[in-house]
């Protein structure tokens, strides 16, 4: 174990899978010479040089494209998206190529394929450049998608996905590059994809939550101790395929559910977990599971509404307080 | 006047283009007996350019293509049998049933597709050509592409991709004048496609899509670029489809004339090579009627492999999804 | 009021909003010299002329941004998918320019386009072609996104998409054109968006269904009445925004609901209609929302296949029953 | 040398380079400040390529650019005050403090934006070049992008589109030689960017990018083009950006040398235009401290204003997002 960044973790991960299989390279936009827009590929073209580190041109749809080819004749490509909003470019050819081709080919072929970058709100980027991505990507059969909220996830989860046979979607977070935390460096320690985990336990509620509502239900479990409120919170790590066991056994012990994620509240992730809980915990819940979610507007560039466009500790606290004296939800936003 | 190729290669030349007839005009048949469903799109009038090309490639070269891709797939020499069980969705299919006319793969001879999104393979074929690069080997990709995918984006940045990295392509559009109903001149502002390469210092060449012999030629010059000196080509076959885009859509439509339709058969590409190897002497008439009984019986022998196969198992519809089976 | 197709429908919504407003034309692939793929847009060329009728070549994204660009300056155009699946290649205009463009101008410019075209599934068409599209859109603040079932809803939400200021996705159906129905023909009927209707009165269970799915939980209905239940089925009709209150109101009323969608279960329109009914009407419902969902594989060829993806009548009426005799729901997939 | 210009001409077009070169100075300050957030991306350098065309415009044209958008919503005739405000987030900005650098709108100067996905505006022009068409006024749209949307796919489908219809378009490149940290060179095949216009028929030139008043006289031609047969051109401004990519980015990074940067610099468009007005003693230095000192002037009168301006009211967050704000 070694303490890292988030950044770090990733990094390692790349170099040890690019020693571990010659078939893994990296290709995007700036990932090579300019050692990546967020230095996450940071040294990679000196030690494996431009063959197996690709400098690409502004063509999401080509670059993708050219990584699932690459991919269905038996290479493994790390497909850099410089940040995911410009993944919408390419989203024909993740959902109609990478995620189809081996259900088409009837087995014959496969796409074992990563497509990562960060993803989601980061600081006054605006409307184009701060949206939840992972909503245009879980509903597809055929991809896996991940998002790991932790330095030693990442590395973990990077590992896993890229020894994945199938394309996995990874996105990362702009917000968490500098957090340091624990990390492996054992070459064979790898997280299983699917696999959510426990970041606390309590025993009134259960918050399911990743990436920076992770870490902001932390905060407020931590600051509801003292109301003699215990919080348990899971963090998913995998969207697809989730982990239905943890999440469902967690809310069969606690009896109540909050949801909290930072994109616009219709139809996002926490519509799956919030119907797929009460699918599976009904007779168990005491109250009707909560989300706490962004507001159901575009990102805005100004800082004060920048901030009180995602889910803030406040908010998370009142809906946790609210299902545990079990009043009714949050009038619909 | 003389050929000069053997007698063998006129004979498979030969063969193979009427294989490709026969094989989709019973397809059509099957159609209209509703054995085959959804969109079938056939090939017909458009032979030489899969044979002629095929006939210059190795068989460890690789191949992708459109929806339309009954021919190459054929050509490169997959089982008629298990293409036709393919579209009639069947288990002994080349896919399993899952993928259909518009979805043929074969991992053995090499062929990746069958693709719907027009457009969209491309990317993939340079991602192949990367990777032969990648892995050095002396290998090469056609990638065969309607005119109709040169106004959308990918073409251009496939080309581009291509260009720069100097990968093993050979970009081979089937110009056929009409991306359904919509002829090239409305919608292009540039209809010579060869020249749509020079910008990007890609060798382009046109060629007559009816001439079988005159394909192969100038495949195989792009080919040994290719093979050698990794540079990509571009290919503007010019051809034309006897029939409408889709079983849905009749041959003659509103966006053609019957009389420009039965103009351009007079340039099948099957009648004409017969007639310059029989005028050439290369094989008798008995030689060509052995050949079209052949390909005739094989084509039987597809439809009854595929009526006698059976239906995927239900089980199979959440087979192939992800590869480890999760 | 006269019985016309749906397909005629369409076209006469389109004919009639053509001749009330100038500025409205209608812009795609086929849409003109050969009618429209699916003849939706049959005789307009003739009755309008090549000024608003306007053929395009293969270029989604280019063609939607133009689009786009013609509704910022004042212009309405009615952009057709030739089917929704291409509308992948323009998701990036549609979410980052067309639907956040209002927004972003701080109100200076909007962007009354109507997306349109046919999605879902339809025969045979294989995984590229048989997709429910309208996942890509119900998410995303800025849109509108409409999924009419019948002739008369064809018709009065189309005029209505075309009239509203803002991007409407509008995902019609290939397996319904043929369809007869009454439909008006006063160039004043409208049907709001924003407004889903009962199509039967029902007293045991609400079902929640749209397009093929309500065709099919309409015979589900009529099926189970015979045994005693009495169901209610919702049309939403539009996805986004959604009529909370007809929807709520009905499953407080049957106090039981399943949602039926064709597209993959995981993360669909279901997931949200699903958690929204339990977050407003959790004390009301004696079971938990059932989902009935189309299996989460990419769609198969084979005709045996194709069938079991999406519900049958017969899944619709198990998950009924089952929400009646209140037992558990059915097991994940 | 004498140059064929009025006084009156040159005294804007040098308070026009000057007026924004102080703007982003300002600006830059205050982004060290926290006074402006997310990206920030200078147009230093490149001054004469928005003050050049826009000085051949009316009014009633339209503009769009991409994200570097500063200098082309100025030069178009926004007011600074509301643009810095816009940079602040507040609610007198252009955009109410909801675009951002990144996206300037202003409808009062018929400025299009401010567009951050590279390549994405290029079909918004086509489609206002179509809305032009459509209601046939004699008005054209510059579109302002760089050279790092060419290997992008909407690059080459707008250009088809606006060839193909006849859209009263002029395609400006502003080549910097850089997209972020990419040389063209590494991203393009072809890296003369008005050649890509010529497969379609679409005249090109390419021009000093540093010379407003050759920027003057090739947009001139072109707009002419525009206007009169509805004909798109397809102009390349060579330039150069004197600072980094954006403010997050050193301006010598290890994509391009210092030296590069200061031999560049020396072409700085706004020293070369002063030394040739005072040269050709067309402005008088006192011409010149005068036309500095009112821009110094506005630019404090515009941070005094942004300053001064508040934070949009919190239910701004869901206003504007329909436009019936349903
Ligand atoms: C991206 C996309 N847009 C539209 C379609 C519908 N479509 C299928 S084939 C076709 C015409 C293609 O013409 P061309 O590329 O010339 O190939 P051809 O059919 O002539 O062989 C169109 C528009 C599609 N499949 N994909
Ligand atoms: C589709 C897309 N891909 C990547 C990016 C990230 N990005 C922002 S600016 C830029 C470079 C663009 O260079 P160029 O077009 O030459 O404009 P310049 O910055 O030189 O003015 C990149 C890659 C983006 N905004 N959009
Ligand atoms: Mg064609
Ligand atoms: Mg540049």
């Amino acid at each position: 174990m070694a303490v890292m960044s988030y950044r770090e973790a990733l990094n390692l991960a790349l170099r040890e899978e690019m020693k571990r299989d010659e078939r893994v390279f990296v290709i995007g936009e700036e990932v090579g010479l300019y050692d990546g827009a967020y230095k996450v590929t940071q040294g990679l073209l000196k030690e494996f040089g431009p063959r197996r580190v690709v400098d690409t041109p502004i063509a999401e749809s080509g670059f993708t494209g050219v990584g699932v080819g690459a991919a269905m004749v038996g290479l493994r490509p790390v497909v850099e998206m410089m940040t995911f909003n410009f993944a919408l470019l390419a989203l024909d050819q993740i959902v109609n190529s990478a995620a189809k081709l081996h259900y088409m080919s009837g087995g014959q072929f496969s796409v074992p394929i990563v497509i990562r970058g960060p993803g989601g709100p980061a600081h006054q980027l605006a409307a184009q450049h701060s949206q939840s991505m992972e909503v245009y990507f879980y509903h597809v059969p055929g991809l896996k998608v991940v998002r790991p909220s932790t330095p030693l996830d990442a590395k973990g989860l990077l590992k896993s996905a890229i020894r994945d046979d199938n394309p996995v979607i990874f996105i990362e977070s702009e917000t968490l590059y500098a957090m340091k935390g624990e990390v492996s460096e054992d070459p064979d320690f790898i997280i299983p994809l699917g696999q959510a985990v426990v970041r606390r336990e309590g025993t009134d509620v259960t918050v399911i939550a990743y990436m920076g509502m992770m870490y902001r239900a932390m905060e407020a479990a931590e600051e509801l101790a003292p109301e003699g409120i215990s919080v348990e919170v899971v963090d998913p790590r995998t969207l697809r395929p989730m982990d239905a066991t943890t999440i469902i056994g967690s809310v069969r012990k606690t009896h109540r559910a909050v949801v909290v994620e930072a994109g616009a509240g219709f139809a996002g992730m926490g519509s799956e977990i919030a119907a797929f809980v009460t699918e599976h915990a009904f007779d168990d819940l005491d109250a009707p599971v909560e989300r706490v979610t962004g507001a159901n507007a575009p990102m805005p560039y100004a800082r004060n509404l920048e901030r009180a466009k995602t889910p803030t500790k406040e908010r998370i606290m009142e809906a946790i307080r609210r299902v545990c004296h079990s009043g009714g939800s949050e009038p619909w936003r | 006047m003389t050929l000069n190729i053997e007698a063998d290669l006129a004979r498979r030349l030969l063969g193979d283009m009427v294989l490709i007839r026969r094989f989709e005009e019973k397809a059509a048949e099957a159609y209209a007996l509703g054995k085959i469903g959804g969109f079938l799109h056939l090939y017909i009038g458009e032979e030489a350019v899969a044979v002629g090309a095929t006939s210059v490639l190795r068989r460890d070269d690789y191949a992708i293509a459109a929806y339309r891709e009954h021919g190459h797939c054929l050509a490169k020499g997959s089982d008629p049998r298990r293409v036709m069980a393919e579209l009639y969705g069947r288990r002994d299919g080349l896919c399993k049933g899952k993928g259909g006319s518009m979805h043929l793969f074969d991992a053995s001879v090499n062929f990746l597709g069958g693709h719907a999104i027009v457009g969209a393979h491309l990317p993939l074929a340079a991602g192949v050509g990367f990777a032969i690069k990648y892995r050095s080997t002396d290998q090469v990709i056609v990638c065969y592409f309607g005119e109709g995918s040169v106004p959308q984006g990918e073409f251009h940045e496939a080309l581009n991709l291509s260009a720069l990295w100097k990968l093993p392509v050979i970009w081979l559009c089937e110009n056929n004048r009409y991306a359904m109903g919509t002829a090239v001149d409305r919608a292009l502002a540039q209809t010579e496609i060869w020249k749509y390469g020079q910008v990007y210092g890609i060798p382009g060449e046109s060629v007559d899509g009816m001439d079988v012999l005159a394909i192969r030629d100038v495949v195989a010059r792009a080919v040994d670029r290719a093979r050698k000196d990794k540079t990509p080509s571009l290919i503007e076959a010019r051809t034309y489809r006897f029939r409408g885009h889709s079983m849905r859509d009749p041959a003659g439509a509103v966006y053609r004339s019957k009389e420009e339709v039965e103009r351009e058969k007079l340039r099948d590409p099957i009648v004409l090579f017969r007639q310059r190897v029989l005028e050439a002497g290369l094989l008798s008439a008995a030689d060509v009627r052995a050949v079209e009984k052949d390909v005739n019986d094989r084509i039987d022998d597809a439809t009854t492999f595929a009526d006698a196969s059976p239906e995927p198992p239900p089980e199979w519809l959440l087979t192939d999804v992800y590869r480890d089976g999760s």
